[in-house]
């Protein structure tokens, strides 16, 4: 890692996301130098865990393949993984970022062959899954994982398992001894696009998800119907792996509540729009998709998408926050308790699977900031002078979906811009 | 451990020959285990409970709980408020938060009270006897004190609402607190893990003029018990232990139904695993006998 | 190139190749057959010593074009990437090998496949050429701007920070754009409660201010050519003097109009004084500046009806079927506007849903409704005058309840419509040499396929692409605002920014001859031999990118800097002269014709796949990885795009005997996937063809398939190979083999 | 109709919102409801409200003025607080259905037969009289709230009930002759008239 070279007119690139991974190109293909950190073993983040985008009904894969090659073939980028900011200091034009960069325990030589895959023996939930499914001790994060190299589990170091992985290995690529390492950096503008998590939803008590077997998340159900996920796509319920025909989802779930998330996270209305589709695509008629809303917040012209979606005949929308969701104990069904507030109808409505549109929340809190910037109260960075060179990309400036997300990545690689090039122009 | 004392706000149902009077009992019974001293704040009055709603507006109702906060701030000025029963707690808590809150109200308050010659600051700690035991002693604490664990008996934690909600005990969550449940396995017993009616409403206050509609939920409160296995159900509140005690004959009439489960406070289990007697239990004040606790009790 | 061709084979064991397939042999193929003059093989080919030993073949040895026989192009690219030669890659990893059953009686298949993918290999790259740039940029890197609204003007300032000169077109007589008409807009940092100065006189002055933006006001862009790195436009003032100017890149933020509420009568709008659209609604604001709001008649205002929605979201005659965004913050601030001045007013916003999303949205909802101003889930069905003001009847939906309610003020919500230009799918270009201005033109753009941006949807000049926003259809050329998409300033701001930047990045990378997304960086262009063109236009109707146009004869012209390297061109012409350097008619006809075809009666029969790269050929690689497997038979060719499929590809294929073929390309129609937008769909109207083809030569048609294939497709793919074989089991060998 | 509600209806004619913001007990959040409804779901009485929170709050915001105040739906309120647990809005559901009630009791709009305004007046008056409740007395008066033949038929339905009560000791005879008290009753009588007063006062003033 010593090799890292960075000048005050190097731009670093925070989080390697779809936020991330475009602003680093866009200032890369611009001529820039770009360094690009990602936490996880690969890039893509988030929206590497996606089936489909809405409206299209996309795969996020396919722009994935893209953003990969054009990272291949682009030599101002330098990317680090399993890398995290420790701390920043400095002034715009001119940082000193101390990076944190956790052992991989595997070399550039990973050919991706796979062995040592297959001799390891202990498994871990696969968090890329949201542990619905078990990963080795040796892995490749997912099928399009860039850098394609595998990653030890640190767990397995030191057991039989990392040996065997060691011997497994015929080009000598496993390297037990790795080391944590700190690398410092000099750097003229920083992007921060370390994107969001999915609020926790054991808060949501009333939902039971800690309770209930077959309440599930919308990150979740992605998962559920990816091709690539752990059950090969189908849509099969956790308590006793039926499929699931008849689903409800449940909007705002941790949005929109002053006693969770009081922010609106913009995407969870088209995400149920699209996990209707998804039900409806599966089963046909036989599906059944209910979605209990506030207010559909389908704007411009993914209001398109909502109309398309409310013509199918098996998908019912409710106006209702639902108000409980609890258990048959018989069949493990979560039944779904509340009012229907268009001329208020009291329901209590038995699914085979509900899905909650957990809301959006910032992956860095304010409070873990490595460096003092402007925060609003729902946590997300705001664009301010005081922040210096410091500029948000994509889901740490606000709750977005994709499109606006690469949108404001691609601004905020001008921003970063802006500042090396009046280095550069000071400098002569 | 050196002796705690408490402000104490005792409510109305638990005085001498009240519908909670056994439950003062235990309360006593426990306390002195713990070596936990209780001072009755002097004079205490009713805290009109959320029925008094309907007589008293706002300002008369605060004015109420207000007055005993003053009391208390008089007697026992650096000792925090205890009440036993919900609804007292709940009111002087709220009366506490919209002092506080509302701008206004603080000052007509003390208007009002100055009649009475007093003058409240509402600066006290309010907090439920429950508080007490999980913050100040801490189940490892409570479990040091029990001689009689309660061995093969299955209890379903009946929490309810007041105790619950809009405050409820720090760490526990409004849907599923689990304090009885960890406090029952402390005594030794068994609780009924996914109580589902553990905290829904037994109808409150209602159960009087709203007979029918109440004992329908306090039905639901008893299966669930019952589906769960439960020998007998615990409960941190008056009202709570008074209507799904007391309404099982009326409702296995109206829904030839066969209830007769034990309705116990959390300080009657304590008592009893602490070794104190049937008497000083409360357990004489069951109307359904909570017969393998006197058993124990009685050994 | 001046250097004789000096063709590298090296060939890697690792990765158990060595262990399934003989390398050996291999290696032999390509010195004998494919005449490799240098043919290695390497137990570890992507290591260090192993790029190494290719690098001083290139360096001490002359080797200038490289067959890589390892693993797929998609892994190790790093690795194998080495400067001005020209690089071809075998796949026998995830091609061969991890597709195949490890087995006695499959390792005969297996090795053919694998000595094929080497012919395929050398037999490519020997017909390749390491592209060079055209040099047609004049390497100018100034942007035009054609619209002086908040968009046009922060795209401007934003340009000009990063140090590039910008020179803004605006049509009327100021900056501002339809922003300059807001009293106050809605707040775009916490708390997010009041509204806040619309920042449009902050801009300008900031123009006004900044050496290196150029203002034409009165103005209009007559003219449009050129590409990225040397565009050219005609500037031309309402008095009619023209002046032309270069520029590098151009963004187009030409804005919206206010939906025309004449169309609403149903609503009262045009009846009387007391309803107004939200734009109308500014202006009396701005006339009463914080004072008492009156009607534009003069009349006290004690109650207000926001009535959102109006003509919007509606499949109704003339309305608008689409969500303009921000109406719904847009009404709430309105209704502060009266209640900030004046609590007493009854201010109530009718909706349907009220779309107030992100940070921002939920506090400023939350805001308005402590101010006191009134939300009702409703629908306005009429609004009539009732002499002393309007009586708004409504639905409302959540008391269920067809009611009324009077106000002396009722505000439609209309939405935004699109200032794009003319639409090009219905208004041709002028034939060449007869080229005229057109007044409804925004860019007057003198390329073969229209004078504006192609229109996405209802209107808007739109990027299809959800992870790609700016990939216009007109390379160098960017739309921002409200023109691409209803929008609020917000939004408008960052998309006007990162506009400018990706102007910026056009203009640079065609200096350099690079291309534009999505093959960043490819320095091929496509060239064609005029001696043989006979001037059908194919390629010039053809084009997705609008990059070619056409001379007075009516030979191509092409744009390299507008060109996005798809080959859709290549694939349509029928006298095959258009190619280029890395890729071309030989390079994949190559691969095709030198696959080893068994006798008939061997009952070994090949299966072409042409494969997009971008979707199926992954898309294979991924089903590799997981282990499934498919028919050895199958003999896969990446491509560019299914939109370069040349029917001679397929017609040669026949002729040599291969008993099926299958062409994978992405998803077409509405939702197209393909990111060459056309590329799928051209082709397959082109394959429609090839049944004349089939008959001619008497084949079945089952032997020629088309499919749209997704990323995700790791089952399906290989499953249609399969198909296909079965197919070829049940309809027999293929007649043609020699 | 009761001078009190002649006159407020005089006072609020276009906005019946605008009477609840001032005269109801947290009155002032009606109007930050957006209408999810959560409230009504949550409600253990539910089924038994003709109009849920959320609807009353709408039906607030749209002026209908005689359907609230006479209607039944809050006193269906048990005081479980579910729906100010769960309200996303923070809303003090509870409390302002008990501020409706108490409001439509004063303005005399309240349903005349409503058991559990009886049961609260009861209540208040009981517990105010010495300062503590006397359950003996406000069990007997309970009884016959609704007339003596219905007050017979309750006693005997509760008879059961009264006897255990009176076996556990959780019940007392002689209750019945005065009774717990607190000493200072004058002084919480002079209070309580006092804070009355303050509130009437304010009322007026808006």
């Amino acid at each position: 890692m010593s090799d890292v070279i960075a000048t005050n007119q190097t731009i670093l690139v925070v989080g390697g996301g779809i936020s991330g991974m475009t602003a680093a190109l866009e200032a890369a293909e611009c001529g820039k130098q770009v360094i690009l950190l990602e936490k996880s073993p690969a890039l893509g983040g988030r929206v590497s865990q996606l089936y489909r985008y809405f409206p299209k009904l996309c795969h996020p894969t396919c722009g994935l393949e893209i953003n990969n090659r054009r990272i291949k073939g682009n030599k101002n980028l330098r990317i680090i993984t399993m890398s995290e900011v420790a701390s920043i200091s400095g002034d715009a034009g001119n940082y000193s970022v101390k990076v944190k960069v956790s052992p991989r325990y595997i070399t550039e030589n990973c050919t991706a062959c796979g062995e040592c895959g297959k001799v390891v023996e202990t498994e871990f939930d696969d968090d890329f899954n949201y542990g619905l499914g078990k990963r080795k001790g040796a892995y490749l994060q997912h099928a399009m994982a860039y850098p394609q190299r595998y990653v030890l589990d640190p767990a397995i170091i030191g057991t039989d398992d990392a040996s065997k992985a060691r011997e497994a290995c015929k080009y000598d690529a496993i390297d037990l001894d790795m080391q944590e390492e700190e690398i410092d950096i000099t750097v003229g503008a920083i992007i921060w696009a370390t994107g969001w998590q999915p609020y926790d939803a054991n808060k949501i008590q009333a939902y039971g998800y800690d309770r209930i077997d077959n309440v599930i998340t919308s990150v979740e159900f992605e998962r559920l119907c990816d091709p690539h996920g752990p059950t090969g796509g189908k849509i099969l319920r956790p308590s006793d792996g039926a499929e699931a025909k008849n689903v409800a989802m449940i909007q705002c779930a941790g949005s929109r509540d002053i006693n969770h998330l009081k922010h609106c996270s913009r995407i969870c209305c088209m995400a149920s729009l699209k996990h209707a589709n998804y039900v409806n695509e599966k089963y046909g008629e036989e599906g059944q998709a209910t979605i209990y809303y506030i207010d559909i917040r389908a704007i411009d012209r993914i209001d398109d998408f909502y109309r398309k979606v409310k013509e199918l005949p098996n998908v019912t929308f409710t106006k209702s926050k639902v108000a409980s969701v609890v258990e048959n104990k018989e069949n493990g069904n979560p039944v779904l308790h509340g009012v229907d507030t268009e001329g208020y109808h009291r329901y209590a409505n038995e699914h085979d699977l509900v899905v909650l549109a957990i809301g959006m929340e910032p992956s860095v809190p304010a409070d873990a900031f490595p460096v003092d910037v402007k925060f609003n109260e729902e946590g997300f960075i705001e664009a301010d002078e005081s922040n210096g060179a410091i500029f948000a990309a994509g889901c740490s400036s606000d709750a977005l979906d994709v499109n606006r997300a690469v949108q404001n990545a691609t601004a905020s690689a001008l921003r970063a811009i802006q500042v090396v090039n009046n280095v550069a122009g000071s400098e002569g | 451990m050196a002796k705690k004392e408490y402000s104490f706000y005792p409510g109305c149902s638990s005085q001498k020959a009240a519908s909670a009077s056994n439950y003062q009992t235990s309360v006593n019974s426990m306390c002195d285990v713990l070596d936990v001293q209780l001072n009755e704040i002097p004079d205490w009055n009713c805290c009109a409970a959320s029925i008094g709603y309907a007589g008293g507006g706002e300002l008369p109702r605060l004015a109420m709980s207000a007055r005993n906060m003053a009391l208390s701030e008089q007697a026992h000025p650096d000792q925090d408020i205890v009440a036993t029963c919900a609804a007292c707690w709940l009111a002087t808590k709220e009366t506490q938060e919209r002092l506080h809150n509302d701008g206004g109200l603080m000052e007509e308050t003390n208007k009002a009270l100055a009649e009475g010659g007093l003058t409240v600051k509402a600066d006290q700690n309010i907090r439920h006897m429950v508080e007490v035991l999980i913050e100040d002693f801490g189940y490892d604490a409570l479990g040091k004190h029990v001689t009689r664990p309660l061995e093969g008996i299955k209890i379903a934690g009946y929490v309810g609402c007041q105790t619950n909600r809009p405050f409820g005990i720090d760490g526990e969550s409004f849907e599923n607190p689990k304090y009885l449940d960890k406090l029952v396995e402390t005594l030794g017993a068994d609780p009924v893990n996914n109580y589902d009616r553990k905290v829904s409403c037994c109808g409150g206050a209602l159960a009087f003029s709203e007979p029918e509609k109440s004992q329908a939920l306090i039905k639901d409160i008893i299966e669930a018990a019952y589906d769960g296995g439960a020998d007998m159900i615990v409960t941190p509140c008056p009202v709570c232990q008074l209507n799904v005690e007391a309404y099982q004959g009326q409702i296995n009439k109206k829904y030839n139904t066969k209830f007769d489960i034990p309705v116990v406070y959390y300080s009657t289990l304590m008592s009893v695993a602490y070794g104190k007697s049937y008497k000083e239990s409360g357990l004489d004040g069951q109307m359904i006998k909570a017969k393998q606790l006197d058993a124990i009790a009685k050994k | 190139m001046a250097e004789e061709k000096k063709v590298g084979t090296y060939i890697c064991k690792g990765c158990g190749i060595g262990d399934r397939v003989n390398t050996a042999g291999m290696a032999t193929i390509a010195t004998r057959e494919c005449k490799s003059q240098v043919t290695k093989e390497h137990d570890f080919l992507c290591s260090a010593e192993g790029v190494k030993m290719i690098q001083d073949d290139i360096d001490n040895d002359g080797v200038n074009h490289i067959a890589i026989v390892a693993c797929s192009r998609r892994a190790k690219t790093e690795a194998f990437s080495f400067e001005n030669v020209a690089i071809s890659r075998g796949n026998v990893r995830e091609g061969v090998i991890w597709v195949r059953p490890d087995t006695d009686e499959a390792s005969e298949t297996t090795q053919e496949m694998a000595e094929d993918y080497t012919r395929m290999a050398v037999h490519e790259v020997s017909v390749m050429t390491p592209p060079t740039p055209s040099g047609q940029s004049e390497g100018r890197k100034n942007l035009l701007i054609v619209g002086g609204g908040i968009s046009g003007m922060t795209a401007a300032i934003e340009a000009a920070r990063a140090g590039y000169e910008a020179t803004i077109v605006e049509k009327t007589g100021a900056l501002g754009g339809s922003a300059a008409n807001l009293y106050r807009r809605v707040p775009e940092s916490s708390p997010f409660k009041d509204p806040e100065d619309s920042g449009v006189a902050a801009l300008i002055a900031a123009v006004d201010a900044d050496s290196k933006i150029t203002v034409h006001l009165n103005s209009t862009v007559t003219k449009t050519s050129g590409a990225p790195g040397r565009f050219s436009a005609d500037i031309t003032t309402e008095s009619g003097a023209t002046a032309t100017e270069n520029f590098g890149a151009i963004i187009q933020t030409s804005g919206f109009t206010e939906y025309d509420a004449n169309q609403l009568p149903h609503l009262g709008y045009g009846k009387g004084k007391n309803v107004v659209t939200q734009m109308e609604l500014e202006a009396l604001a701005a006339a009463a500046d914080g004072g008492v709001i009156k009607t534009a008649d003069g009349k006290d205002i004690n109650s207000v009806v926001f009535i959102q929605c109006a003509g919007q979201r509606s499949d109704e005659e003339g309305h608008l079927p689409y969500c303009s965004g921000h109406c719904c913050t847009t009404s709430i601030k309105q209704a502060m506007y009266f209640k900030d001045q004046n609590p007493a007013i009854d201010t109530t916003v009718m909706f349907t849903d009220l779309r107030t999303p992100g940070a921002g949205g939920e506090d400023f909802y939350r805001s308005g409704q402590d101010k006191g101003i009134n939300f009702t889930k409703g629908v306005a069905s009429e609004v009539t005058d009732n002499g002393n003001g309007c009586t708004v009847k409504f639905r409302d939906m959540i008391l269920d309840e067809d009611t009324s309610t009077d106000a002396d003020l009722v505000v439609l919500a209309t939405g935004m419509v699109a200032n794009a230009g003319v639409d090009i799918d219905v208004v041709g270009q002028d034939d060449p040499g007869k080229w005229e201005v057109s007044v409804d033109s925004i860019l007057n753009l003198d390329y073969r396929q229209g004078k504006d941006m192609p229109q996405l949807r209802h209107g808007f000049n739109d990027s299809h692409f959800i992870c790609f926003p700016y990939e216009t259809r007109r390379t160098g050329i960017y739309t921002a605002g409200p023109t691409r998409r209803p929008m609020d300033i917000g939004q408008a701001i960052e998309d006007a920014t990162g506009a400018a930047l990706k102007a910026i990045q056009a203009a640079e990378n065609a200096e350099l001859g690079r291309a534009a997304h999505p093959r960043s960086g490819d320095l091929s262009y496509p060239s064609f031999r005029k001696e043989g063109c006979t001037q059908c236009k194919r390629c010039t109707v053809e084009c997705p990118f609008g990059a070619i146009d056409e001379d007075e004869e009516r030979y191509p012209q092409f744009n390299e800097g507008r060109c996005r390297r798809c080959g859709t061109c290549m694939g349509a012409c029928p006298v095959r002269v258009i190619s280029f350097d890395n890729y071309s008619i030989d390079t994949v006809g190559n691969q095709i014709k030198n696959v080893d075809i068994p006798e008939e009666f061997d009952e070994k029969p090949r299966i072409l796949v042409l494969a997009c790269e971008n979707d199926a050929y992954p898309a294979l690689d991924m089903a590799a990885m997981n282990g499934v497997e498919y028919s050895a038979f199958a003999r896969i060719i990446p491509i560019r795009c299914l939109g370069s499929t040349n029917l001679i590809w397929v017609t040669d294929a026949l002729n040599s005997g291969y008993d099926g073929i299958i062409l994978m390309g992405c998803q077409k129609g509405e939702n197209y996937q393909c990111h060459f937008v056309k590329g799928s769909e051209i082709a397959q109207d082109r394959m429609s063809k090839v049944d004349d083809t089939l008959q001619s030569l008497s084949l079945e048609p089952e032997r020629v398939e088309t499919y749209e294939i997704a990323i995700t497709d790791i089952e399906r793919a290989p499953q249609l190979i399969n198909d296909m074989a079965a197919t070829i089991e049940k309809i027999g060998m293929s007649p043609f083999k020699f | 109709m009761s001078d009190m509600n002649t006159a407020m209806v005089e006072k609020y004619r276009n906005s019946f919102l605008s009477e609840v913001e001032a005269n109801v007990e947290e009155g002032e959040w009606v109007k930050m409801c957006m209408q999810c409804g959560v409230c009504s779901g949550s409600c253990p009485f539910g089924p038994y409200w003709d109009h849920p929170p959320q609807e009353l709050f709408m039906m607030i915001r749209a002026g209908k003025r005689e359907a609230v105040l006479s209607s039944e739906s809050m006193w269906m309120c048990t005081s479980c607080y579910n729906c100010i647990a769960r309200c996303p809005r923070g809303l003090p559901i509870t409390h302002i259905m008990h501020g409706l009630a108490h409001y439509a009791k004063r303005l005399g709009l309240a349903p005349k037969n409503q058991q559990t305004m009886k049961f609260a007046s009861i209540f208040w008056d009981n517990l105010t009289k010495k300062g503590r409740v006397n359950e003996l007395q406000l069990g007997l008066k309970l009884y016959f709230m609704n007339g003596f033949v219905e007050g017979i038929k309750t006693a005997l339905c509760m008879k059961e009930m009264g006897m255990s009560m009176l076996m556990t000791k959780r019940m007392s005879p002689m209750e019945y002759f005065g009774g717990h008290s607190i000493k200072d009753t004058k002084g919480l009588h002079a209070i309580l008239k006092k804070a009355r007063e303050i509130e009437e006062a304010k009322a007026k003033q808006f």
